[in-house]
């Protein structure tokens, strides 16, 4: 039945799929737990079985660029914002293996350098904007009209603020450091996770087992965090997925606008944009934090991509 | 360049600014875009030449015995746009209208200079000024100063004298000229048509040359020359102008203010390495003093300050400075500063000096940051006199007084240079004024830019003038196409 | 069905109107947290105190917030939306002489990208898992990780400094012809639809293989219709809703969100207008552009929902 | 001549790394031409999958794996992708489950009605609605001329499943397949489809296959009857013998968990004053609630109930008839709009928040769809222990031991509790439920409908439970049903509901033998009986016409049931509202005729149950 209150928000309907699938298969993942103690050697045959190729290669290509978060600096043949050579937009070579950057700088070096803020920051804004947006879109689901219909109209309007835009007046307000990028690229992302997570809470709310819960005299607390949230975290998570790719794009985005990372740091969108007079000669200054991007979000929904599938798998069970 | 110019075609020109802040009124103008557009539409009094000098314009000529009265004789049969002759009247009002906080004209400390604006005469008008100064000519020359029709408020349109008319004009996106036929200049201008754009992004606005899309750009960065001197049928103009980023060490009670921690930071500046890294060799090192060489008045036989951390870390030592960090604020809106502050932080740690650099973005730069932090960045455009340089950044009640650097004595010789008649007794203060400012000023210059233009080849008639690229920004009427 | 939309039309413009209040309340209220103003802006290096206390009051900057903000209210209700401060033109004029700008390229890219993201969305749902599939998805998300700046630089080397076949700036006074119009657009559609192609895609594919796990595809599939009847006649009139809703999100962004594009391409458009607006601290231009994209939003949103009505016979009844 | 052939059919299902399951374990079975063949067997007996297997079509998940499909000179399983495409709604039609699943809820019924016979381009569309409307006119459904404009929503669930006949039958297929096409219907609905359908496979000749768990349905409709169990035949024979002399034990079963014994009178209490539960003139729906305090939409109407402790009381009515609104009012889930609802005696607040934790303790209420009322990302033993922590504060060891009793009384193995919903079958389900509703150590059990998506085996089960409970715990039940000998099988008392109003109230006896409420009549003649033919004669009387009736005026609530009632007066029905009857049995109703008079006309019914 199709009730009123989730008519304006059809997007809900797009992620109903894989809530059943989520539903279906949860206990296909949660019942091997305990073997996977016992039999030890089987771990990496476990891992291959859970994800399809694909998923293994974004799975990949994720825990790759978390370790470089880590240890990029420590293994950068040059220190980060070091000027090393004359040649500006280098090719490849021995001492400069990604080239040098518009300055002369190693790119290798300034790319390590670069991934903690890239997938720190991106990370970091993506998991804030999901997670304030999934609490605002529960509790407007759970409360009901008053502070649903208030909640959806601040957040329709925040929506139709473009995010750069908003961006740029609040770092020129309060200035670019790392949190503020953080604050400001979550806060551009919230109104889209509040408006999924909402339409996905608001049907969830009629189920019956959320009625059981009422009927229980559970509090709003409990509803939203036990019996609703679980069961809308695989669509969400789906939509983190293209919600970091975006995150990190309005990043590079707001480097473009001069906003960004200070230097001598530099996220890798920053290092697209400071390097793109190296494009015409085809610099790998300019090419290799582009594909660091392209890897690092491909990977990324890739995996997610993949956690679902998995749980789809014996939907008919 | 002896070519005889050819008569008509239209050509389109990228500068590197437009916004919807771009205007027609010659006082609020403060991007490249809108001197250009101004040059285009208005002429001033005078005009500079390629050394800076004053050449008349709508002045036939300016006369004065004391540089404290000055009398304008107006060129006749001048006509507005709109048919009007050119009368005393609209010179005064174009002079005045600067000192009324209103106009909110970027020119209003210069204006303030101006006692009073008169018609003596049917072509006739007399400047008193505060005191005396002998640059008034090329400081009438600048663009702010050019000439409007008296009374003029509304700035929808441009109705000036100048050699392009005003056919469409949208704020923001383009402005586009079309030919005076009745202007004063003989055989001028040689286009038929202007169109002027705004590209903000320096790659985008070099593809739009190489792809034909535009004529003649602006504000190259270095690093793209190469790439348009390989590419056949296009070429650059470099223009040596006064134009500097400099370093701001300003005295707010801090150690900043001390004078070993100011002589550090000159000393950590390695000018070779930035003109190198950052403006490609597209510069002139700079001696912390703000007279670039091309000007007339620059003093060559100051010794050239050259990068020594040693020498850094003993001034240092010396104004005590501790392990905390100091932050220094860059921004993009201050010309290859931020690039500059990498490299001094690079540095730093060799003369134990921890640096931090806080980029700060373009926009509200200069209402926000400039001056308002004890190490940052400043960027000053070249300017046409020596005088206008300091009394604007260096006069101890300058209100862009950078560095908050105060020195009687060099206030005294600024008024004392202003009313001497003697060229070389001039040059003499002036140079006494520049060693002051290298020892004790507060600024650091470490080079003055080169200002990069790119057109097609078929371009001709663009001259340098080294107020700024773009022929000083009045290349309109200079330039014609070779078919 | 008539009945219905009305209803929610009216309903819609009524919390529409909370909606664009809501906004400019928070528009003035985060520009407000902004340092200087548009007198400091407009002066510049040349701000002295004076100076700027006068242009201050010339623009009113002067009296408190709020009284500005009712002040500029009030003067929406009567429907006059102020005068820009940076250059003195009716924030009106301003807006009309880019908003059409701003709906071609919306308009165009929608154009094009939409039936894109359909077939790539559909394609991809109706082979699910297969290679084809796999590869719509990496594709579609490469197209979207490379930065739209990239993306667009690449496209102006290639197309019009190598190839010399498009021109590297939109020219709008120069669209003479259909042929005209097609190569001066060609970069920034292309550009944006790199943009928001995968996102519209991907809720495409999400909302088809929705509709393929319903019972009536076994149905159908039982009735002997051909995979790809079962898609466009039985599938497609039900995810009209959850698509045109997608649609709507992603096209929502190609106002406001288009600055580097129209940057780039020096295209005159809205969100240039804006930033500028941002940067010289001129409210009552930021106030009308975001009013604007606001309406855009919410009308597309609007619409979206009308398109679900439409196409759902069980909304369209009430 | 045989139509259907079906030799050593496997289907397996499961996708190579999960466990490969064999669903159907090699069926053979034949169907003459023209003739009817029932298969039968519970829930998850491979029904569905052999009756698609005849399509050549397995489903997701699912592949045949072995074995022989012929229909007619047709081997179905060598067909390509074509081959089985020409062979679907051309040869084999086929008629789902849930009609209102099956139909596309964006197209007109007659796009789709149609849509066979285009799809295999045998006729123009014209002509293709000339003869589905001439379908629609044998399937007895109204407005056969307009009906096929309409969207799916717009008709009514038994309607669509003849609609969906019609889209089956409109390409003359030689062979039908009947997927429990009644199965989701009211017991009234059931009557007519089945009629509906009986008459066209007459009619038209056509080879059937009929799938239902309902042995007395499949007693109307079928020549032979094969019984299923766990993907393999256990007997196969004409309905007479299979019904009569059952050869098979698992056969024997069915018929037996059909045949319910009557339940032993619990001893109540009729002295408990006051009841547990009292509901009083009570009004409730659903949407805006205007000045008068009236609801949008008006679902309850005047409803009056009591429950003693430890007694059940049985809601029946048809679907929509404000059943499980009633048990969400009571469980404060919905609002009401008049009336009061006591519990002990002591007013029950109607809002959830103004309660308190020990009347929630005291109403539990356990849903009618056992998959939606478990919240699957929460293990068993989570859901079951939620209750306890809640009311009792139990927690650890206490809680596990509790935990592990309750699943014990719902007979429910202790592995079970790290599990989650998902991986528990359906009758599974519906016990955790029960146990979570017992976890809170409850006074009264709002049961909806708790046995109604289960098969016959199952739901019997679940009801021997239930009785069980009652024995032992002493907790009172409001068990809510559409199926009457479901209701007649374990309730003390009846209450009958008819588009909100309780048109009957009385012991359970009431339902037993006339006279009673002409809908109660309706409902209880409606129940088809486990002999072959039965359906047949009550078709006689049931296809009679209605008296005619004038338009309606009046004051007051008219009768509700007037547009359908056979014994309606004209001049009375249609203009004064019914009132409050007392018949002999002690029951109530709420109808214009007296005891006397409806005793006459119903016990003039021959096949009267
Ligand atoms: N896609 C699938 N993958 C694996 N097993 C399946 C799949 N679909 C159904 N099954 C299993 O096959 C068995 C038979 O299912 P089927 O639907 O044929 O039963 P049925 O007799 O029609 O039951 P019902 O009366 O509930 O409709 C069940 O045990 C079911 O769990
Ligand atoms: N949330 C709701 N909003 C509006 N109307 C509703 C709502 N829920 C149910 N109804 C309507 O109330 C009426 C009674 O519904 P209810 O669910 O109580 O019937 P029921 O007797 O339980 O039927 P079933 O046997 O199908 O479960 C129906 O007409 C239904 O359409
Ligand atoms: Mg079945
Ligand atoms: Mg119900």
């Amino acid at each position: 039945m199709i009730r009123p209150a989730t008519t304006p928000h059809a997007t809900t309907v797009l992620y109903a799929v894989s809530e059943n699938e989520a539903d279906v298969a949860a206990p296909a993942l949660q019942e091997p737990l305990p073997e996977v103690i016992a039999v030890r050697p089987g771990v990496l045959r476990r891992l291959t079985h859970r994800f399809s190729v694909l998923g293994l290669i974004g799975l990949v290509i994720v825990v790759f660029w978390l370790v470089v978060a880590f240890i990029g600096p420590l293994v950068a043949p040059y220190k980060g914002g070091v000027l090393t050579s004359t040649e500006i937009f280098g090719t490849y070579s021995a001492a400069y293996p990604l080239g040098t950057d518009y300055l002369g700088r190693d790119m290798l070096s300034r790319i390590l350098y670069g991934t903690r803020y890239t997938v720190g920051l991106a990370l970091a804004a993506a998991v804030l904007a999901s997670c304030i947006g999934i609490f605002f879109g529960l509790v407007a689901a759970v409360s009901g009209r008053w502070v649903d219909e208030i909640l959806s109209r601040l957040f329709d309007a925040l929506i139709s603020i473009p995010s750069k835009v908003l961006a740029l007046v609040v770092i020129a307000a309060f200035g670019s450091s790392i949190p503020m990028l953080t604050m400001v690229a979550a806060l551009a992302y919230i109104p889209g996770a509040f408006r999924i997570s909402r339409s996905l809470a608001v049907n969830l709310m009629t189920l019956e087992y959320v009625q059981v819960a009422r009927a229980r005299g559970e509090g709003l607390f409990y509803i939203a965090g036990v019996e609703v949230l679980p069961n809308m975290i695989h669509p969400m998570l789906a939509d983190f997925g293209l919600r970091f790719v975006f995150i990190v794009l309005l990043l590079s985005g707001l480097s473009f606008l001069g906003l960004g990372v200070q230097p001598p740091n530099a996220d890798w969108g920053s290092l697209v944009r400071e390097n793109i007079g190296g494009l015409a000669e085809g610099a790998p200054a300019v090419l290799m934090p582009a594909v660091a991007i392209a890897t690092l979000t491909i990977g990324v929904n890739l995996l997610i991509d993949n956690l679902r599938r998995k749980s789809g798998r014996g939907g008919a069970a | 360049q002896d070519a005889k110019p050819k008569q008509g075609g239209r050509i389109r020109v990228a500068t590197q600014s437009a916004s919807a802040a771009d205007t027609l009124d010659p006082a609020k103008g403060a991007l490249g875009t809108d001197y250009v557009r101004a040059n285009m539409f208005y002429n001033g009094l005078t005009e500079l030449d390629s050394h800076l000098g004053a050449r008349m314009a709508l002045a036939e000529s300016l006369e004065t015995k004391d540089a404290t009265v000055w009398v304008v004789k107006l060129r006749s049969g001048v006509q507005f746009h709109d048919g009007k002759s050119l009368t005393p009247a609209d010179v005064v009002y174009s002079i005045m209208r600067h000192k009324d906080p209103a106009t909110a004209s970027k020119a209003k400390t210069l204006a303030d200079q101006v006692k009073e604006v008169k018609a003596t005469g049917p072509n006739e008008v007399t400047i008193t000024l505060e005191g005396a100064n002998a640059d008034l000519p090329v400081i009438l020359a600048t663009s702010h100063f050019l000439i409007i029709k008296d009374g003029t408020k509304d700035f929808k349109t441009a109705i000036g004298t100048g050699p392009f008319k005003v056919k469409e004009f949208s704020p923001g996106v383009r402005t586009v000229g079309v030919r005076n036929e009745k202007y004063w200049k003989p055989g001028m201008p040689h286009l038929d048509e202007i169109e002027l754009i705004g590209i903000g992004d320096e790659p985008a606005r070099v593809n739009a040359l190489l792809s034909g899309d535009v004529q003649l750009i602006n504000a190259v960065s270095p690093r793209s020359t190469e790439r348009i001197k390989g590419t056949s049928g296009y070429t650059i103009l470099e223009t040596k102008t006064g134009t500097y980023t400099d370093l701001i060490v300003r005295d707010e009670g801090g150690i900043t203010g001390t004078e070993d921690f100011r002589r550090g930071m000159m000393y950590l500046m390695d000018r070779e390495q930035i003109r190198r890294a950052v403006f490609r060799g597209y510069g002139a090192i700079g001696n912390d003093q703000p007279i670039d060489p091309t000007n007339k008045y620059y003093m060559a036989g100051l010794p050239q300050r050259g990068f020594d951390p040693d020498k850094a870390k003993f001034h240092f030592q010396k104004a005590k400075l501790g392990s905390a960090p100091v932050q220094i604020v860059a921004s993009p809106a201050a010309d290859g500063s931020i690039e500059m502050a990498m490299l001094l932080q690079q540095v730093a740690p060799q003369a134990g000096l921890n640096l931090q650099v806080t980029r700060v973005p373009a926009d509200g730069y200069w209402s926000n940051h400039w001056m308002k932090h004890p190490l940052g960045f400043g960027s000053v455009n070249g300017r046409p006199s020596a005088d206008v340089i300091f009394t604007q950044f260096f006069k101890s009640d300058a209100p862009w007084n950078e560095a908050n650097w105060k020195s009687p004595q060099f206030d005294q010789m600024l008024v004392a240079a202003r009313g001497e008649p003697d060229d070389a007794k001039r040059k003499k203060i002036y140079g006494d004024m520049q060693v002051l400012v290298n020892q004790t000023g507060g600024v650091g210059i470490p080079l003055f830019q080169s200002s990069i233009d790119a057109h097609t080849t078929k371009l001709k008639g663009l001259g340098s003038v080294p107020l700024a690229g773009l022929m000083g920004f009045a290349f309109a009427e200079n330039v014609w196409l070779e078919a | 069905m008539k009945a219905h939309a009305q209803r929610l039309i009216a309903a819609r413009l009524g919390l529409a109107l909370l909606t664009l209040l809501l906004v400019s309340a928070v528009v003035f209220a985060i520009t407000g947290l902004l340092p200087g103003d548009a007198a400091q802006q407009a002066l510049g290096q040349a701000a002295t105190p004076e100076a700027v206390a006068a242009l201050r009051h010339q623009f009113g900057l002067d009296q408190p917030a709020l009284s500005r903000y009712f002040q500029w209210l009030f003067h929406i209700v009567s429907g006059n939306f102020g005068t820009s401060l940076s250059n003195n033109l009716p924030v009106s004029e301003l807006i009309a002489t880019r908003l059409p700008n701003s709906l071609v390229l919306a308009g165009l890219t929608a154009l094009v990208s939409v039936p894109i993201a359909l077939v790539i969305g559909i394609s991809s749902a109706m082979f699910r898992g297969s290679l084809l599939d796999r590869a719509l998805n990496v594709l579609t998300l490469s197209t979207v990780a490379v930065p739209e700046f990239l993306i667009a630089t690449v496209a102006v080397l290639i197309f019009a400094v190598k190839l010399r076949w498009l021109p590297a700036l939109s020219y709008l006074s120069e669209v003479s012809s259909f042929g005209a119009l097609l190569r001066i657009y060609a970069m920034p559609v292309m550009t944006l639809c790199c943009v928001i192609v995968a996102q519209m895609a991907r809720m495409t594919r999400a909302a088809v293989l929705d509709q393929l796990n319903a019972s009536y595809v076994e149905m159908a599939l039982l009735k002997g219709a051909s995979p790809m009847r079962i898609v466009l006649r039985h599938v497609l009139p039900n995810t009209i809703g959850p698509i045109a809703n997608a649609v709507a999100l992603s096209l929502s962004y190609l106002f406001g969100g288009v600055v580097i594009v129209e940057s780039i391409f020096n295209y005159p458009g809205l969100a240039s207008l804006m930033v500028d607006a941002v940067t010289n601290r001129d409210m009552p231009l930021v106030q009308g552009c975001v009013m604007v994209f606001c309406v855009a939003y919410l009308t597309l949103v609007l619409i979206a929902d009308l398109c679900q009505i439409v196409s759902n016979p069980r909304l369209r009844q009430r | 001549m045989n139509m259907i052939e079906v030799k050593g059919l496997r289907v397996t299902g499961g996708v190579a790394p999960d466990a490969v399951v064999e669903i159907v374990k090699g069926v053979d079975f034949t169907v003459k031409k023209g003739e009817v063949l029932a298969l039968i067997g519970e829930s998850g007996s491979g029904k569905t999958t052999i009756a698609l297997s005849l399509l050549g079509h397995a489903r997701s998940g699912c592949s045949i794996s072995g074995g022989s499909v012929r229909v007619g000179e047709l081997d179905v399983l060598s067909l390509d992708e074509r081959g089985r495409r020409a062979l679907r709604a051309r040869t084999v039609a086929y008629v789902a489950q849930s009609a209102s699943a099956g139909f596309n809820p964006a197209r007109t019924i007659m796009d789709q009605v149609t849509e066979p016979a285009l799809l295999h381009k045998l006729t123009t569309p014209a002509a293709a609605r000339e003869k589905a409307i001439g379908l629609f006119r044998s399937l007895a459904l109204p407005a056969p001329e307009t009906i096929g404009a309409r969207y799916p929503h717009q008709v009514s669930g038994g309607q669509l499943q003849r609609l969906m006949a019609a889209m089956a039958l409109i390409t003359d297929p030689a062979v039908v397949v009947f997927d429990e096409p009644t199965t989701a219907l009211d017991v009234t609905t059931q009557i007519e489809v089945l009629a509906a359908f009986k008459k066209v496979i007459r009619e038209l000749g056509t080879t059937a296959v009929y799938v239902s768990h309902d042995l007395a349905v499949v007693a109307q409709m079928a020549d032979r009857i094969v019984v299923l169990n766990g993907g393999t035949v256990r007997e196969n024979g004409t309905t007479a013998q299979v019904l009569d002399a059952p050869a098979d034990a698992y056969t024997r079963q069915l018929l037996a968990a059909t045949r319910r014994p009557e339940p032993e009178a619990v001893a109540v209490s009729k002295d408990t004053v006051p009841p547990l539960l009292e509901i009083r003139g009570l009004s409730a729906g659903y949407g805006r609630i205007d000045s008068k305090g009236v609801p949008a939409v008006r679902v309850l109407d005047d409803v009056s109930l009591k429950i003693a402790r430890g007694s059940t009381l049985g809601v029946i009515g048809e679907s929509g008839s404000g059943k499980t609104t009633l048990a969400r009012v009571v469980a404060g889930l919905v609002d009401r709009a008049r009336g009061d609802v006591l519990l002990d005696g002591k007013p029950l607040p109607a809002q959830l928040s103004k309660r308190t934790l020990d009347q929630y303790r005291r109403i539990q209420i356990v849903f009618q769809n056992a998959d939606t009322a478990l919240n699957p990302s929460r293990t068993i033993a989570d859901i079951l222990a939620r209750p306890m922590n809640f009311y009792h504060g139990l927690r650890g060891n206490a809680a596990q031991k509790r935990m592990l009793e309750l699943l014990d009384l719902v007979k429910l193995p202790a592995s079970i509790a790290k599990r989650q919903p998902g991986g528990l079958s359906g009758g599974q389900k519906q016990r955790v439920n029960l146990a979570r509703a017992l976890a809170a150590d409850p006074a009264l059990i709002l049961c909806d409908e708790v046995t109604s998506a289960l098969d016959t085996v199952v739901g019997a089960a679940i009801l021997e439970l239930l009785a069980e409970l009652r024995r032992e715990l002493g907790v009172s039940y409001m068990f809510i049903s559409h199926d009457i000998s479901t209701v007649r099988a374990i309730c003390d008392e009846v209450i009958v509901l008819y588009a909100g109003q309780r048109v009957e109230a009385g012991q359970r006896d009431v339902l037993a033998a006339p006279p009673y409420h002409p809908y109660t009549g309706l409902l209880v003649d409606s129940v088809p009986a486990l002999q072959p033919g039965w359906l047949d004669a009550r078709r006689e009387i049931a296809g009679a016409v209605l008296p005619p009736m004038g338009a309606s005026s009046g004051l007051g609530e008219l009768c509700s049931f007037r547009a359908r009632c056979p014994v309606r007066i004209d001049g009375k029905c249609n203009v004064t509202p019914p009132s409050m009857k007392k018949l002999p049995s002690g029951a109530e109703i709420l109808c214009h005729h007296s005891g006397a008079e409806l005793n006459r006309m119903q016990t003039a019914d021959p096949v009267a149950a």
